[in-house]
């Protein structure tokens, strides 16, 4: 009972936090929906037990790339942020025939499934036993992801800082 | 929901948001007169008991302040900017008070009437501290909201500030904490703070000392304390993002701010200073929490008297010092808990030596980060003329 | 080499001894506790500032005996306007820079403490509002009629007319004066007993060379007469 | 950390470096808590790092040397009270000097030690203050400011007990003092001046040697000695600047060339923030030097010459001036043989040091701006007239 | 509460994604809306390991950790190209980025 309304609380905050971050034009209501949708993303990984999980969700998702997003939308955007008419929508109509399809095909192996073949079992949540798994069989997906990761950054860094050519104006004609 | 829990939750959560309210009301006024001392004035001493007409005549050194202050706060008018955004200028100052109510839960304190309801104290997470700092760190959203919906230049670069502060001072903060955690081996408040039980606390060690210095020096960062108080720089952009803030909801601003120092100094205490460990504990185990609160007092007053002391930095050099000082020095620290762990420590002699290694390596490395990073930076030389 | 952080250790020392030391040490302590309970004792530099709800505020003087606040007008003992200083000669009125001084002369002369005759101010304005507290009003006065007061409690809820002082709220005696302002009232007494005795020395020697011209002139004449008389006879 | 050069730095080099996003303009002032008064920097930001400022300036104008030539000449002592309300002693003696030279009187030794004590409490007042809000502008919750504005008490105690007013003074007269000091003044002044260097040790101990200080104010907000000349730039800020320049030395007026003091200047070339305030520090020193000689050398006598208080010069042109605390100070008359001047002006060191500002901004960042126009020293009263 | 909820919900949080990425023409938008599907598949990646036989072998909360990981990495890139797309055209706007070079 207390799992089903927790349940049914945070689908509902996590699907209008999506359907708010897509469709709203404002870009900083657009970021701040995200993360209401992403806070409601870490609940539900409360409520399937894997806590580690919601924590790293809560510490990634919203403390480092939505801000991240917050600060690339203070760059590229006016300080405001209305975008106004530029951003208007496109396709919108085909756009949503489309999601409907990809949802329907979604649906299929549920459906075919019908009724739910398991229920949870009982499980001692344990960040320990996850951290030994990242340790022992894991250690090099680990470090290969360490390398992607500090790729990634320079990567970012790099094309963010932009290549520093010589401006065509600045030479005399 | 069966009744138990509720009661049981209740019990767990009430407490909390009685107790820390009351002792923000009580850390506001023991600020206004420690600074006041420190810079050689009284500080508030007339409202004694108030709603009375005894107020001036039992003044009680004042302590009737902070509630005079929180009557004013309260019916002061609330004002919002015309082209401001009128439901993140309502949401900020609430979303900045949620995460740091809700981190108190993370923070092992041994209330008497808790000991009954261990199944829902959240500092029994296995996470309990990732989970800290994670939900600490929701805090940056706030002040940016804040900043962001006041539609104020001031505000928008002190919120931009704090961003870019919180961001970076959250990694030295995490490396500092990371060296307790492998000692420990768990991620667990409530096994941390066991594991310092009597006098074995981790400051009363090489890393744990070193680790408790640039943990506190980060979370003065986090909370935006003096001399990290750029979002809020009052000399530059006036109060930053809650320039455009008054009565309610600044004040509950101002009790996020200091809700979040209690917080951030219980992690500390969890940490690194032995939790409700002290003298006494054995006898009268409800001594526990009053030797909690007692140790977060204690880290507030050294935040009070350096907010007494210390001008701040500048932007850039906030930055520089977290990533080029802190961090490097996080860093080493960890290698140096490491080796320091494998050392067979039985005499007094071989004690000593490690003490004295460590913290030479840390030292030496610290001399060189900041000759690396201010090179030039030194008292001058003067010359008169006859 | 020195201590890494030692400068912010040094002042940390610095505030902490502050902080004890305005427990112990009562020179650090500057600010003084004005408004303070019934009942208790007053603080040392709190001057004549009124202990009771409901005293006349107006009375208020500051802390020191040396301060000086807005201009008023001096009588001596008896009667105000009986005893004015004031002769209504306008200079002050002249000199004054931001020229806050408004003074109507009486149209005819009254008889003042064993004096002669002189005008009176009718009317004496005096605007706090813009006075700037210069003093050279007291300056240029030549009958020590105007000196400064230092009653400071002068705030009032009528923005127009309130600090509009009149030539009644600005009378005060010379007894006033000596007790706000004692030893500047006594070198002042004390000159102007000085000038009004070489007045009077002068006064008495003119007389005296006066009449001694007189008497000369007298005699002159006797003589002359004499003579005359002794040239007709 | 950023190096700043000694040139004001070239934007369009900067900007490459940076996203080339939109600038943000900000208008501080005039009721920012740092800009001294009212006084307002337009300033164009690029993130945190300032691109143009231009100072706008004149919300405190009042008229004063058209005042001036409306009055008398005792008239407008006063009103030099205003011009730079920390300093009125020095104002005073400034605009006294150049009356003097216009009527040719003389003034009694006493007064002329007296006036030399009071200009160099006035020094010490306004560096202890200036010193106070300058570290108040990095930040330090005004507790430096408090310990300046506890010492500034006790001088501006004397001040009250010598004029009757603590900022306001009008002391000065033509031709020596309104009235001397109350009885035991001297000892009183100088019990003040023998603690002073108590309080200066701490003040020392407290700020000079502070990592925090020391990152902040050096290598920002530099001015070369060479714009300093060309600016026009006098006081402790051009000998900052490495310029040994004072006007206590070149002009010995007063009796300046009774007392032994030395003027601290800056070796380098550099005139940063530090350099300003160090200078400032070693300047109050050597004043206390100049204040204890004063006091040893004081005689009984009169203080005010027989100047009549209203006169009428001959026609003629002077210019007085003085080493105020800020810079130097003159007062320029025309008289034209009547009792009012025909010409009134007055040389305001505040404005003419404020002219560098936004050499010294570009490139900085925000807070460092703020921190430059703190340690320019400027009171608005004297920079709008 | 069984498996099949967890699944729905993940297609619909897919789908709400999917909307984002084919309806709006910001390119932050669509990066954000990316973001929105790949957590729909680590909800899916949860539930599938909650309701599994074996859970201790913690396959799914390793993975998820992963893509968490390897997503933070892609918002650091993505947004780094926007950045530097935007330098160039001065817009976000994806439907006016369509050369290859400055003209």
């Amino acid at each position: 009972m207390n799992e089903e309304i927790a349940f049914w609380m945070l689908s509902a905050i996590a699907v209008l936090g999506a359907l708010v971050a897509v469709r709203k034009r404002n870009l900083i209501h657009g970021v701040f929906a995200l993360m209401v949708f992403f806070a409601g993303l870490a609940g539900l990984f409360l409520l399937l037990l894997a806590e580690f999980i919601a924590a790293a969700q809560i510490l990634v998702y919203i403390g480092a790339v939505g801000i991240l997003l917050l600060f690339a939308i203070m760059l590229t955007e006016r300080v405001a942020g209305d975008d106004g008419r530029r951003m208007t929508s496109r396709g919108w109509f085909w756009g949503l025939v489309a999601a409907v399809a990809v949802f329907v095909v979604l649906l299929l192996p549920p459906i075919q499934q019908f009724p739910s073949p398991e229920h949870a079992r009982a499980i001692e949540p344990s960040v320990k036993e996850l951290g030994e798994k990242l340790m022992h069989p894991y250690v090099v997906t680990l470090e290969v992801l360490a390398l992607l990761l500090t790729a990634a950054l320079i990567g970012a860094v790099t094309a963010a800082q932009g290549v520093r050519m010589p401006k065509e104006e600045d030479s005399p004609e | 929901m069966s009744p138990d829990l509720v009661r049981d939750i209740l019990i767990a959560t009430v407490p909390l948001m009685v107790i820390f309210p009351t002792l923000f009301a009580f850390t506001t006024w023991l600020e206004r007169k420690a600074l006041a001392r420190i810079q050689n004035r009284i500080g508030p001493n007339k409202v004694g008991v108030p709603l009375t007409r005894y107020g001036g005549r039992f003044s009680l050194f004042g302590l009737g302040q902070p509630l005079a202050d929180g009557i004013k706060m309260l019916f002061k008018e609330n004002i919002v900017p015309r082209d401001a955004d009128r439901l993140f200028h309502l949401l900020a100052p609430i979303l900045a008070l949620i995460p740091a109510m809700l981190v108190l839960c993370f923070l092992p304190i041994e209330f008497p009437w808790t000991e009954s309801l261990l199944p829902v104290q959240a500092f029994l997470l296995d996470g309990a501290v990732i989970f800290f700092f994670a939900i600490t760190g929701l805090n940056t959203l706030a002040i940016f909201m804040a900043g962001w919906a006041s539609r104020n230049k001031y505000s928008l670069l002190g919120g931009m500030r704090a961003i870019a502060q919180m961001v970076s001072y959250e990694i030295p903060l995490v490396l500092s904490a990371v060296v307790v955690v492998m000692m420990v081996g768990s991620l667990n408040a409530a096994e941390i703070a066991n594991a310092q039980a009597g006098w074995n606390w981790f400051v009363f060690t090489p890393w744990g000392l070193a680790a408790f210095v640039i943990f506190f020096i980060a979370s003065l960062a986090e909370t935006n304390r003096s001399p990290f108080d750029l979002p809020e720089a009052e000399s530059e952009i006036i109060a930053g993002y809650f320039t455009e803030y008054s009565g309610f909801k600044f004040a509950l601003f101002f009790l996020g701010e200091y809700i979040a120092m209690f917080a951030i100094s219980g992690l500390a205490v969890t940490l690194f200073l032995g939790g409700g460990a002290g003298p006494g504990i054995a006898t009268l185990p409800w001594l526990s929490a009053m030797w909690f609160i007692a140790k977060i007092f204690a880290l507030i007053a050294v935040m009070i008297w350096l907010r007494g002391t210390l001008p701040r930095l500048r932007v850039d050099q906030l930055m520089g010092f977290a990533w080029k000082f802190l961090l490097p020095l996080s860093i080493l620290n960890i290698l140096v808990a490491g080796f320091a762990h494998f050392i067979p420590q039985e005499n007094i002699v071989s004690k000593v030596a490690v003490w004295v290694v460590s913290l030479g390596i840390l030292y030496m490395a610290a001399k060189g980060l900041n000759q690396l990073n201010r090179p030039n930076v030194r008292p001058r030389d003067y010359k008169y003329a006859e | 080499m020195s201590l890494l952080g030692g400068g912010i250790l040094k002042g940390m020392a610095v505030t902490l001894r502050n902080f004890v030391g305005s427990y112990f040490d009562r020179d650090r302590l500057t600010t003084n506790d004005y408004a303070w309970r019934a009942g208790d004792s007053l603080p040392q530099h709190a001057g004549e500032y009124p202990k009771e709800e409901g005293e006349q505020l107006r009375d208020t003087t500051t802390v020191s005996q040396y301060s000086r606040n807005f201009p008023m007008l001096l009588h001596d003992e008896g009667e105000a306007m009986d005893t004015i200083r004031c002769v209504a000669c306008q200079i002050c009125e002249r000199e004054c820079p931001p020229q806050c001084i408004y003074i109507e002369k009486s149209t005819e002369k009254m008889e003042r403490g064993g004096n002669k005759a002189q005008f009176y101010p009718a009317k004496f304005d005096i605007d706090v509002s813009v006075c700037m507290s210069c003093q050279i009003c007291v300056e240029v006065c030549p009958f020590d009629a105007i000196v400064m007061n230092s009653q400071f409690e002068l705030s009032t809820s009528n923005r127009f007319g309130g600090l509009l002082l009149r030539r009644d709220d600005l009378l005060k005696s010379n007894g006033y004066y000596h007790k706000i302002h004692p030893e500047e009232a006594a070198a002042r007494d004390r000159r102007m007993a000085e000038e009004k005795a070489a007045k009077e020395a002068k006064k008495k020697a003119a007389a005296e060379a006066a009449r001694k011209k007189a008497e000369e002139k007298a005699k002159a004449e006797a003589e002359a007469d004499d003579k005359k008389q002794e040239d007709t006879q | 950390m950023s190096s700043a050069t000694a040139t004001a730095p070239n934007y369009e080099l900067i900007q490459q470096d940076g996203l080339d996003t939109g600038l943000l303009e900000v208008s501080m002032g005039p009721h920012h808590p740092s800009t001294h008064g009212v006084f307002r920097m337009d300033v164009k930001l690029d993130g945190e790092t300032v691109v143009d400022l231009s100072p706008v300036f004149g919300y405190l104008h009042r008229n004063h040397e058209k005042l001036a030539e409306n009055m008398s000449y005792l008239g407008s002592m006063p009103f030099t009270d205003r011009l730079d309300y920390f300093n009125s002693m020095t104002n005073n003696w400034a605009y006294a000097l150049a009356a003097e030279k216009l009527v040719e009187i003389e003034v009694p030794e006493r007064a002329e030690y007296l006036r030399v004590i009071m200009a160099e409490l006035t020094r010490l007042v306004n560096h202890l203050s200036l010193v106070g809000f300058f570290v108040n502008d990095l930040g330090a919750l005004g507790t430096p400011l408090l310990y300046a504005f506890r010492e500034r008490e006790k001088i501006l105690d004397l001040f009250e007990q010598a004029s009757g007013a603590r900022m306001m003074c009008n002391y000065f007269r033509f031709g020596g003092l309104r009235n001397d000091v109350p009885e035991g003044w001297l000892d009183r002044a100088r019990e003040v001046v023998d603690r002073f260097p108590v309080f200066l040790d701490e003040y020392e101990k407290l700020l000079c040697e502070n990592e925090i200080i020391l990152s902040r104010t050096q290598g920002v907000g530099n001015l070369s000695r060479d714009l300093a000349i060309s600016a026009g730039i006098t006081g402790p800020m051009l000998r900052a600047s490495g310029e040994r320049y004072d006007l206590r030395k070149v002009d010995r007026y007063g009796i300046y060339d009774r007392f032994q003091f030395r003027v601290p200047y800056s070796d380098g070339d550099v005139g940063d923030c530090y350099d300003r305030f160090i200078v400032r520090m070693l300047e109050m020193r050597e004043s206390i030097g100049i204040l204890k000689q004063a006091l040893d050398g004081i005689e009984h006598g009169p203080v005010l010459g027989n100047a009549p208080k209203v006169f009428k010069p001959k026609p003629a042109e002077v210019y007085g001036r003085v080493e105020a605390p800020k810079g130097e100070l003159g007062f320029y008359l025309i008289a034209d043989g009547t009792p009012k001047p025909y010409r009134y002006r007055v040389r305001p060191p505040s404005l003419i040091n404020l002219t560098v500002l936004r050499d010294m901004c570009l490139g900085q960042k925000v807070a460092d701006a703020v921190i430059i126009l703190g340690s320019i020293d400027i009171v608005l009263g004297e920079v709008d007239r | 509460m069984t498996l099949h909820h967890y699944l729905i919900l993940a297609a619909v949080l897919f789908c709400v994604g999917l909307i984002g990425v084919f309806t709006r023409r910001n390119a932050i938008v669509v990066l954000f809306s990316v973001e929105i599907m790949l957590n729909a598949a680590n909800l899916n990646f949860i539930a599938f390991w909650r309701y599994s036989e074996n859970p201790a072998l913690l396959h799914g909360p390793l993975f998820t950790l992963f893509a968490i990981a390897v997503a933070a990495a892609e918002v650091a890139v993505g947004l780094a190209l926007v950045i530097a797309v935007y330098r160039h055209f001065k817009t976000v706007d994806l439907e006016s980025m369509d050369t290859l070079r400055e003209e």
